[in-house]
């Protein structure tokens, strides 16, 4: 499929609205590497009134405007709690989840089956867009009057409802755009979705059955079966909101609310504020697959190539990752454990969350047993592919305390829990996206990455993400609530004060870890050393396309004659054979 | 003894140690696991780095091991969850104090930012409530006029200050005025969302007095050498929660410590200081719930039975809303 | 699947037919939904109604039962899900309340 | 990469036995179950645990809402004898039952918004009047934006879009079975929520 005479577009229509799978990975992937520095910005200047409360923000304190701080630059409670709320939706949903999905997704997954684009290349073009939209949104959301949303990622009703209307009277505030941010970035999830999952069931090459797809396909189909089914009840979550806010509804607002001597009797009443908690979790549980299931993806083809072994249990792997996916939707009940839950619901919910570890437990043991006999090689990529085997362990372990319903009365709301999600997907998810991201670089530009710089990135990141959040399993344990302005107002938050100092430069101290990262990413992508076609010596599909690969793809569509992880057979003449060889060709 | 381990603050709930139990038989299975899996790991990327090893095996390893240790989580796991959880739970969702056992019934209302602690009086039965007639001021609940309900007559409603008396059964119907918010006591082991438009019961039993768990929690604290500069500031600002416990030199017991307190201990030669919390027991809210939820703190006092009484007594007579200054917006 | 010119031709009478099913259906649900039953009765006799009804779109204006099991899997766990999401609030709610009612 | 050229875009894949579009259209169903679903969902909690009004307070007009679930039943029917036209190759047969479809749904709509909607909000009963009109109004109003969105489909292929019959009849059929699938989708939505709301 030549295309040079039939494809020959502007550049507006090339790289500004191109319906290339590749070209619109990209732009995901940058757009939300923006979004996760923007993210964690946010975070630095919390640390800052965590670590010396009530103590002006230096450099940039007098900048942030009357939302957010006070006139002597310190921050605000309710800066605070905007704050806390953005950092949170912005990683998870503008960042994380386009990087992993739209990112990763878009760009490798076609290569890795084969196809010449994605099954709907103007879905996918519509599915990016909507998404900068609603980016724009919550970025915009700073600059209205009272703010942005400030109800916490979760945006738990009364409270949300009632949240900036009553001051500002102001329909449009941040808690309505968040909203309709929130609709619109799960408009684009569902679009991207339903075009991962046509595009790895109905465009596969020849040859290339699903027991020989790579890990990652598996995960990215998984992981799109859950943006799919999980996404919409949230979206009706939010509409539901939406009408509780513009038009006095009481789908979430009891009878006889009272806030600050006012009785509000605008709302009818008779609706539940346990309803919200439903429909969000029954998303945001799956969310956390979301998050998770593709840097397992990555972290299987990164392991795989660099212990230049198969991964051990392929298949076990496969049945994990689906039965994790399914079990994701039965669980989310046990965010909700203190909301006056009996002990039959209960017992369900823990029973469920207990079973759902088990497959975490044998993925993780599977990528440790491919270790066993391997011929392990120590570059950048694998280094943050290992790391993340250790912080993912720590991440899944500390669940356990949150997941039995005696255990969480003590747990819950407290920094434990954010410690645990936290090394689940900072140390975890996002050290598995950085090795993707120094994986696949050569295949995106034809240019490696330098390795120095990578090195002067992986390890101080490595040891910052942990300064960071184990403090924050100890300030849990310790019990201390979440989300507190100044926690020295209470005697074991004062106790603990240290370790959130630590936590905090910690946090500043990751920040410039990340300067390495930005050099190397920029400059090697203009003026790095050129690639070779096939640099990690990889037997994946993506590896038969030149880099970066044009147009369509393949120069000739190729076809597969094996499984992903052919690494060092037995009497084979290099220790890696490429799915896309015949044995003619290879012998 | 485990159930008192290193981090968790200290216990005063009768049945609290059963999830201290729970959460530090946990920690050890996490760790033990952890450093098992560290272990293997740390050798594998030793003994098979691509030096040592360059040509990989194709077969993979048989995983005897593996396969075993997979069952000994899941059989800890079922361990844990129907030994120790599900039990645990059950206490606290499903076995309220029985009416043999005389509980103390008191209903706390949340609001932002501020708990209201409402007590039945001697006849045990709560007054009316009303929205309408909520007053910030003067009557945060809406307590209905005693001519309308004459239960209402001997209620009282406490802002912020939790008394209770020790050893005996306290059952909360908590209940929110506005936001959901989150009734957390870490050294009762207590924590329930307070959800508005319902009741939610919990129930606790303190086994020790406010003052027991102060001297629990006094620790020894090293007087900076010299009462100025940051470390001294350092030291008033994070010890502000704390008084002392016993007299040292010419400062008497019970003072919180300011820069002239530092100044006369430095004087008297004192280098360590007993501190303690002055309220050792705090209510925090849990669930954010505004701006204020960061000093939605509430204190519990905890008396000898007969104290508890006087308290009572004293208290019950006359209702006096104190302005409370953390009451605002 | 309706996919040769022939079977086209054959099936619009099928959906003549449907469509009479459906019409029918619609009068039966209104008239029982007119008897003097209790809430109980009235809900499922109506629900079942329902149905039947969007069981006959599905099977024959949607063509779902010339699908292959691809598309059944992904129904099933869809449906699932939409059972799940509807149950669990629900029973949860009831025994919150149940629990409420205990102490008081 | 024009979608032209892609695998499966007009020839159904031999495992699933449906060409890309459908395959697609499908899955997005499958998540408007879910989306529905939780509206369902906050229905049934707020039935069972709020302050609910029942049945004979509330005053939806029944007949009205039957002749509405006839208009989408017969909406439902033209649409997929719109599609057998033009998969028996009859164009211009294919096109009026795509208008009657059309007619169908905005006259669907225009009895909603003007015998329903409109009359209600006259006598002050609005979406905040209580628990059940926030629901229906919610629930109703989104199937009648579905009905919108599918009118505007139908209006796309039958004026600007119609160009394709004649480039590609295989796949302007195929494009007018997947707006028929979404379109029968809609009409059992109703199906549900007409007992749900006038008759319960």
């Amino acid at each position: 499929m030549s295309s040079d005479h039939t494809h020959n577009p502007g550049f507006i229509r090339k790289y500004v609205f191109s319906v290339d799978h590749k070209v619109i990975g990209v732009q995901y992937a940058v757009t939300s590497l923006i979004f996760l520095f923007f993210g964690f910005s946010l975070m630095m200047i919390m640390r800052w009134q965590l670590a010396y409360p009530g103590d002006a923000i230096p450099l940039i304190g007098g900048w942030l405007g009357q939302y957010l701080v006070d006139n002597n630059g310190v921050l605000l409670p309710e800066g605070y709690n905007a704050l806390g709320a953005m950092h949170g939706t912005i990683m998870v949903f503008l960042g994380v989840v386009p990087l992993a999905v739209g990112g990763f997704g878009n760009y490798v997954m076609p290569l890795q089956i084969g196809a010449p684009d994605m099954a709907f290349p103007r879905l996918n073009m519509a599915s990016y867009w909507v998404y900068v939209l609603g980016g724009i949104a919550m970025l915009a959301s700073f600059f209205v009057p009272g703010g942005a949303a400030n109800s916490g990622w979760t945006s738990y009703p009364p409270l949300s409802v009632i949240a900036n209307v009553d001051n500002a009277h102001h329909f449009w505030n941040g808690q309505t755009i968040w909203l309709l941010g929130m609709v619109l970035l799960i408009t684009s999830s569902l679009l991207g979705s339903v075009n991962f999952i046509v595009t790895i069931v109905h465009l596969r090459v020849k040859g290339l059955t699903m027991f020989r797809l790579p890990f990652f396909v598996w995960a990215q189909l998984v992981t799109s079966f859950l943006l799919l089914l999980a996404f919409p009840p949230l979206e009706a979550a939010g509409v539901l909101q939406l009408m509780d806010r513009a038009f006095d509804t009481s789908f979430f607002m009891p009878t006889g609310l009272v806030v600050s001597g006012v009785v509000r009797d605008e709302y009818a009443g008779g609706g539940s504020p346990l309803l919200w908690q439903h429909l969000f979790w029954f998303l945001a549980h799956p969310e956390v697959y979301v998050l998770i299931l593709p840097a397992l993806g990555i972290i299987g083809e990164i392991i795989a190539n660099n212990t230049r072994r198969p991964l051990w249990g392929y298949k076990t792997l496969v049945y994990s990752v689906v039965f994790l996916g399914f079990m994701s939707f039965v669980v989310w009940a046990h965010h909700m454990f203190l909301t006056g839950m009996g002990t039959t619901m209960s017992n369900f919910f823990q029973t469920t969350t207990m079973i759902i570890s088990i497959p975490s437990v044998v993925i993780l043991t599977a990528m440790l047993l491919s270790l066993w006999n391997a011929s392990i090689r120590f570059n950048v990529p694998m280094l943050f592919a290992l790391s993340f085997l250790p912080m993912f362990a720590i991440g899944g372990l500390t669940g356990l305390p949150l997941g039995l319903s005696a255990s969480d009365i003590q747990l819950h709301d407290t920094y434990y829990v954010i410690g645990h999600f936290h090394y689940v997907v900072a140390p975890g998810t996002i050290m598995a996206l950085f090795a993707g991201i120094y994986f696949w670089f050569p295949k995106v530009t034809g240019r490696k990455m330098s390795t120095l710089l990578g090195h002067l990135h992986f390890w101080p990141t490595l040891l910052f993400m942990n300064v960071i959040f184990g403090p924050m399993l100890i300030i849990g344990l310790r019990g201390v609530s979440r989300r507190l302005w100044d926690q020295t107002e209470y005697v074991l938050g004062a106790e603990v004060q240290g370790w959130t100092v630590m936590s905090s430069w910690g946090a500043w101290m990751l920040g410039l870890s990340q300067l390495p990262f930005i050099i190397n990413f920029f400059y090697s992508a203009v003026a790095g050393k050129k690639s070779v076609e096939n640099p990690w010596k990889a037997t994946t599909l993506e590896w038969a396309a030149p880099s970066p690969p044009p147009h369509g793809n393949f120069a000739e569509v190729p076809v597969v004659y094996r499984g992903p992880y052919e690494y060092s057979v037995p009497g084979a003449k290099e220790d890696f054979q490429p799915q896309h060889l015949s044995d003619a060709k290879l012998s | 003894m485990i159930a008192s381990s290193f981090w968790l603050p200290p216990n005063i709930a009768e049945r609290g140690s059963e999830i201290d139990i729970i959460i530090s038989y946990l920690h050890i299975f996490m760790a033990v696991l952890f450093v098992v899996w560290g272990v293997y790991f740390a050798y594998c990327l030793v003994r098979f780095r691509a030096s040592a090893n360059p040509t990989a095996t194709y077969a993979d390893a048989k995983a005897k091991t593996s396969k075993a240790a997979e069952v000994i989580v899941i059989v800890i796991e079922a361990i844990l969850l129907v030994g120790f959880s599900i039990p645990v739970w059950a206490y606290y969702r499903s076995e309220p104090p029985t009416a043999d056992k005389n509980p103390l019934t008191v209903r706390v209302v949340a609001q932002q930012f501020a708990w209201n602690i409402h007590y039945p009086g001697p006849d045990g039965k709560f007054g009316k409530t009303r929205p309408e007639l909520i007053d910030e001021a003067l009557n945060p609940i809406g307590l209905v006029d005693a001519s309308e309900d004459p239960n209402r007559a001997d209620d009282y409603v406490s802002v912020n200050i939790f008394h209770i008396p020790k050893d005996r059964d306290i059952l909360v119907r908590l209940t929110s005025k506005d936001v959901i918010h989150s009734f957390a006591v870490p050294l009762l082991r207590v924590k329930q969302d307070a959800i508005p438009g319902m009741e939610i019961p919990i129930w606790f039993k303190a086994t020790k007095t406010s003052e027991e768990t102060q001297k629990i929690m006094t620790r020894a604290y090293a007087v900076p050498e010299s009462a100025a500069g940051r470390r001294a500031e350092k030291f008033i600002n994070r010890n502000r929660l704390l008084i002392t416990m016993s007299k040292n030199g010419s400062v008497p017991a019970g003072t919180t410590l300011t820069a002239e307190h530092l100044k006369t201990l430095i004087a008297d030669g004192i280098t360590s200081v007993d501190l303690a919390p002055a309220f050792p027991v705090n209510i925090q809210c849990a669930q954010l719930c505004g701006l204020g939820h960061y000093r939605m703190k509430g204190q519990m006092v905890i008396h000898e039975s007969d104290d508890y009484e006087a308290w009572f007594a004293e208290a019950g007579v006359e209702e006096v809303f104190e302005d409370d200054e953390e009451e605002d917006d | 699947m309706a996919s040769s010119i022939e079977e086209v031709r054959k099936s619009v009478r099928l959906y003549l037919m449907v469509f009479g099913a459906l019409g029918v259906l619609t009068i039966v649900t209104v008239l029982a939904s007119s008897l003097n039953v209790s809430v109980a009765v009235g809900v499922f006799v109506a629900l079942a109604i329902a149905s039947v009804k969007g069981t006959l779109v599905a099977t024959y204006f949607m063509h779902l039962l010339g699908e292959r099991s691809t598309l059944y899997w992904v129904l099933i766990l869809a449906a699932f899900f939409f059972l799940l999401l509807i149950l669990i609030p629900v029973m949860m709610h009831s025994e919150t309340v149940h629990l409420i009612d205990q102490v008081t | 990469m024009s979608s032209e050229l892609l695998p499966h875009t007009l020839e159904p894949h031999p495992v699933t036995g449906m060409y890309n579009g459908k395959f697609g259209l499908w899955l997005f169903l499958a998540s408007e179950v879910m989306l529905f679903g939780a509206l369902f969902s906050a229905y049934i909690l707020l039935r069972t645990h709020g302050d609910f009004p029942s049945h004979e307070e509330t005053t939806l007009n029944y007949k009205i809402g039957a002749l509405n679930t006839f208009l989408l039943i017969t909406s439902s029917v033209t649409m997929v004898m719109a599609w057998a036209s033009f998969k028996l190759n009859e164009p211009s047969k294919g096109k009026l039952y795509l208008w009657l479809t059309v007619f169908l749904s905005v006259a669907f709509l225009v009895i909603k918004i003007k015998f329903e909607y409109l009359h209600k909000i006259h006598h002050g009963i609005t979406p905040d009047t209580s628990t059940f009109y926030a629901i229906y109004y919610c629930m109703t109003g989104l199937h009648g934006l579905h009905i919108l969105g599918g009118v505007i489909v139908m209006l796309y292929f039958l004026l600007p879009g119609f160009g394709l019959w004649r480039k590609n009849p295989e796949q302007f059929t195929n494009r007018i079975e997947c707006t028929g699938l979404y379109w029968h989708f809609v009409d059992l939505v109703w199906i549900f929520l007409f007992p749900v709301f006038y008759l319960l």
